[in-house]
């Protein structure tokens, strides 16, 4: 028999945003007490700059999907910064509520 | 002018026109990005190998500096000439036109294979040295880029030459291949080459047809988007590459170069780049449109150069040198 | 100091449908004003057709997951459209909620 | 004139899971009803075992990220099973709520 | 016949047994799906290019008509006869069985490569043009599965012959390569020839070796799922080959085709698509299943065809049309 | 001792040190994963294959058994001693150490390629028979870092030998191409070895070249990491292949075999493995860190063995076996 898990509410950030700039991003998460993330790549999309196609040549125009469980108060933190670090890069970033198994990992 | 008949006669051409009708009409032909890399990883090693084995032989002479002048004038000097023109005659913004400019003051590797490969066709010899001489032409035009998108502006540039894009500009992969592979050639010399001669010699020619048909699909599907683009820029497109030629024609004949050499060099002056200046574009600026300047220097100055623009340089470079 | 950045609620489609199909189901998300989107490969999975696995040679049996955040309305106006296409091809469609900065991106 | 399509509740779980593990998370969600998943790969990501990257030469580190949306009793059963399993296996686990079209599929 | 002792003896028909029975114990040997499409673009482009070249030194003769006539009726025909026996003898409903029949009487590349492979080994040649049956086979057998699809529905198709299904049918990768590379063969010739020799010649076969490994663990995966299968569905994918052939051979016979040229289309008759159909399938008739088709195409035709059908036809033609 | 300079003069040396310090540098060369394994595979198929042809020539001796007798030695022992050292100098954990241990038991493919490709340039020849110890040694470390996890432990393991065990162990993708290829150049002989010789023989050294970029890359990958490890660990990486090369060079001593074959059974008893064990830890141990194993066997045992080990061991068996 086995004990019901403990079911917890966090934050799920999902960024999509330039490959080229992945390592900012990834800073500003760290600094913000995200402690753990997952990098996935995209093969196209649209936004505001238009549609894009992955370059065979130069991977200057890949994008990826950072998706991040965090507690509340990080993902407060977070979105606070990527507030002003998107006045400078491009990119998309969206919140929502998950729950999790062993909360005290996130 | 039966070499521009030959020249377009020629596998190479002829894969490149394949993969670029292909394209065109929107065939579901696609070579796997794996591959395509990976040719270019292949082209850079043998070619920076061969043009080492060479320098091993020969002693270097004043052509050298020469050679390595005219690359950098024009890896600092194009970008201002293409800035002022896109500038005076394209809407294009201070940053856009700054790092489209960046583009055509660097090279495009592929082009200068083909270059080399259409000499070989017709028994031209050049020198070794000129690898070097790509290798370092690939970055001083991203320099010239930075500055030119922040000349007068106010307040300083925000993050300064950071981590990521000192590792584009001086650790670029092409740069670290194509000079490591010519350091290699030089130290192993002859009997290196015998080694590896049946991997980078031989085969050579027709893994730049694989290549080259996947460079056609590509430049095809810039080409596509270009609808988009004001007629002006596209013009640019154009003419670009013959003010590149153009400076490293007469740069050539001013500083005597061998024929051979002065047609590379004047094929690397007229070609943009789509790799290494891409990359760093993105780092250093991002508010910079990347369909601008891939478009321009794949879709359209690349199908020129391998098609019109070779066999012209050549011709010119031929009648005005001899 | 930084002022705390506007959050705004949009919604979060996702589909998973075969790759040949992609075109006319992004061709559906934007005729109903869904003006961005993303789409990242799936490697292997299961539903009422089985399970499948990439088949290497042609890319027939591949999958693709299609992110697009949007404005509640055109959300509703897709859900409508896609009901309709789920008849003549396969796939899977779901919404959730989410919270997005810059909300006139949506 | 189409009808409105009917929209239920169901419930998305995500797995984060090393991919020398997928079938044993695959059979877990199968044991506990889950009908359909589909698996995406990850490229990179960071965690309690600290930063990995993708080792070119053994998939041995290699991350994936497992979407199943499912009826709300298949996911409380799954979460039952994970939490065990997740005591002998790494990875992160996290559900939330979506609307679905065509309901009677999952 | 010591001939199919030799078969099975090639280094070829060996890896793809390597293949074959690493996949069916589950093994963790894996060929990276880019290297798989490489290798399929590098043997396209090899065989056009090489067929190209013969056909610059052949004049084309009556046997050109018969030949592309015996294709073009095998790639509308054969589709025909497939239904009939799936709808007769199988479970199969029928936009499955559309689908599948549609398969059959397209072509499969790689046993193409595999039986001229063969006959290189025996010695017999064949004529260059049967590379351009080759391509004109792969997509007639599309068109007649659509119409099984579709005969005696009441409603008209929905959405008509769109751009994504025209891609596929037209414009479809394979051809596109097989045919561009063919025209570059016969443009260029033998000079073409000498140039890319190095790369699409010596290594060809070493190439092909690399491959059939892939091929047999692709073909073994996809036997694995015929676990599922209808016995008589199996049945099928071993039948149906041999009707392919019997209309290949016979044909050849009736229409007097040399020996080489003759087991070739023979085998293009036996052999099933899965790379073209899969794809134009998805697009056409999507509610078709592709495990059905893959399977049988794939999993049971294929092997059946490198391990017994070549060497079986050959013999068979050897002793017909002497 | 002028073979050292050879060998880090030689071209394929060079490139793994050109690969090692763009990565030590942070350059954004790269080399795509696909074309890193296809490579692999390439070079496994080659020498298998090379291997059997050899083995098709000579009748095997007592020396076949002597060798395969060190070589599961070696993979039953070495994680035994490198379990001790571990458990004893380091604070690695039991199952972190048994890990280890069990890379160091079993071996790597490519270090034993860049030594037979040595052993070429110093025309010192080997046994074809050594391919097959390759293959035999990739496994039994696996059992022995199993066992040692697992002894002493009151509960008994959970799940036995599982299916995706016995498919990483027994099964494993390196093993069955290996000895796959062995067989088929055992099969095809001399006749086989001239139909894919063009693939498999002469552009050879020229893919090692290109992999041993990509190698020196991961490695320096591997290194980078190495900063977070505790001192008496990187220490174990750089003694334990010297424990493996004592026990490889007294036992070939002891056994008298010849030269050549003893230097290979060497270098595969100081290498450590990066493929074939890794994977399976990550089944059988999941608890077991990924970090610690690939560090020291790709970071800091494999460029020692190519840098130092391969011309040190040969200097070393060629004085005492004399
Ligand atoms: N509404 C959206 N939903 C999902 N992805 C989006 C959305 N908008 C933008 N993106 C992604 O973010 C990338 C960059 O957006 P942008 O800078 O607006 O062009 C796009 O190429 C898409 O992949
Ligand atoms: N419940 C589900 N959760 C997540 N993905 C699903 C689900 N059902 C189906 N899929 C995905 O959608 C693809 C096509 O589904 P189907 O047409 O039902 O076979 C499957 O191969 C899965 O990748
Ligand atoms: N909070 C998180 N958010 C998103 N992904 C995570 C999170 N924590 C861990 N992961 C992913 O799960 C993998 C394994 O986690 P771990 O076992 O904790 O190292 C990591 O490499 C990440 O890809
Ligand atoms: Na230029
Ligand atoms: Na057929
Ligand atoms: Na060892």
């Amino acid at each position: 028999m086995q004990a019901m898990p403990t079911i917890t509410s966090r934050k799920k950030l999902e960024l999509i945003v330039d490959r080229a700039h992945l390592r900012r991003f990834i800073e500003t998460l760290e600094r913000s007490g995200v402690r753990g993330y997952t990098v996935l790549e995209s093969t196209s999309g649209k936004g505001t700059r238009g549609a894009w196609l992955p370059d065979r040549l130069t991977d200057a125009t890949d994008r990826v999907v950072v998706v991040a469980v965090a507690h509340p108060d990080a993902a407060d933190h977070v979105l606070e910064d990527l507030g002003a670090l998107f006045e400078e890069l491009p990119g998309v970033a969206f919140v929502s509520d998950v729950q999790v198994l062993r909360p005290e990992r996130f | 002018m039966d070499h521009a008949l030959s020249t377009l006669l020629s596998p190479v051409v002829l894969f490149f026109g394949l993969g670029f009708g292909a394209g065109l009409l929107r065939s579901s032909l696609a070579v796997p990005e794996a591959l395509a890399k990976g040719l270019s990883l292949y082209l850079m090693l043998a070619i920076g190998f061969k043009g080492g084995v060479e320098m091993s032989h020969a002693h270097l002479d004043a052509d050298v500096v020469s050679t390595v002048g005219l690359g950098l004038g024009a890896g600092f000097g194009l970008p201002v000439v293409a800035y002022a023109l896109l500038r005076g005659f394209t809407r294009l913004e201070r940053i856009d036109a700054a790092s489209v400019a960046a583009h055509y003051g660097s090279i495009s590797v592929v082009t200068f294979v083909a270059a080399s490969d259409y000499l070989g066709g017709l028994s031209i010899g050049f020198d070794g040295y000129i690898i070097a001489v790509v290798a370092l032409m690939e970055t001083p035009a991203i320099i010239a880029g930075l500055w030119l998108a922040q000349r007068g502006q106010g307040s300083p540039r925000r993050r300064g030459f950071d981590r990521e894009l000192t590792r584009e500009v001086f650790l670029n992969g092409s740069v670290v291949l194509l000079l490591g592979s010519l350091a290699i050639g030089w130290l192993t010399g002859d009997e290196g080459m015998r080694a590896i001669e049946p991997f980078i010699g031989a085969p050579f020619k027709g893994v730049l047809c694989l290549f080259l048909l996947d460079m056609g699909l590509a430049a095809s599907t810039r080409l596509r988007a270009a609808g988009g683009l004001e007629l002006r820029l596209i013009a640019f497109g154009l003419v670009m590459p013959l003010v590149g030629a153009t400076f490293g024609l007469v740069g050539s004949a001013l500083c005597g170069l061998p024929t051979g050499t002065a047609i590379l060099l004047t094929v690397l002056c007229a070609s943009a780049s789509y790799i290494a200046v891409p990359a760093a574009m993105r780092v250093a600026l991002p508010q910079a449109n990347p369909a601008y300047s891939l478009t321009l220097s794949l879709g359209i100055t690349f199908p020129f150069n391998i098609v019109v623009g070779i066999p012209v340089y050549t011709h010119l470079a031929r009648a005005l040198l001899h």
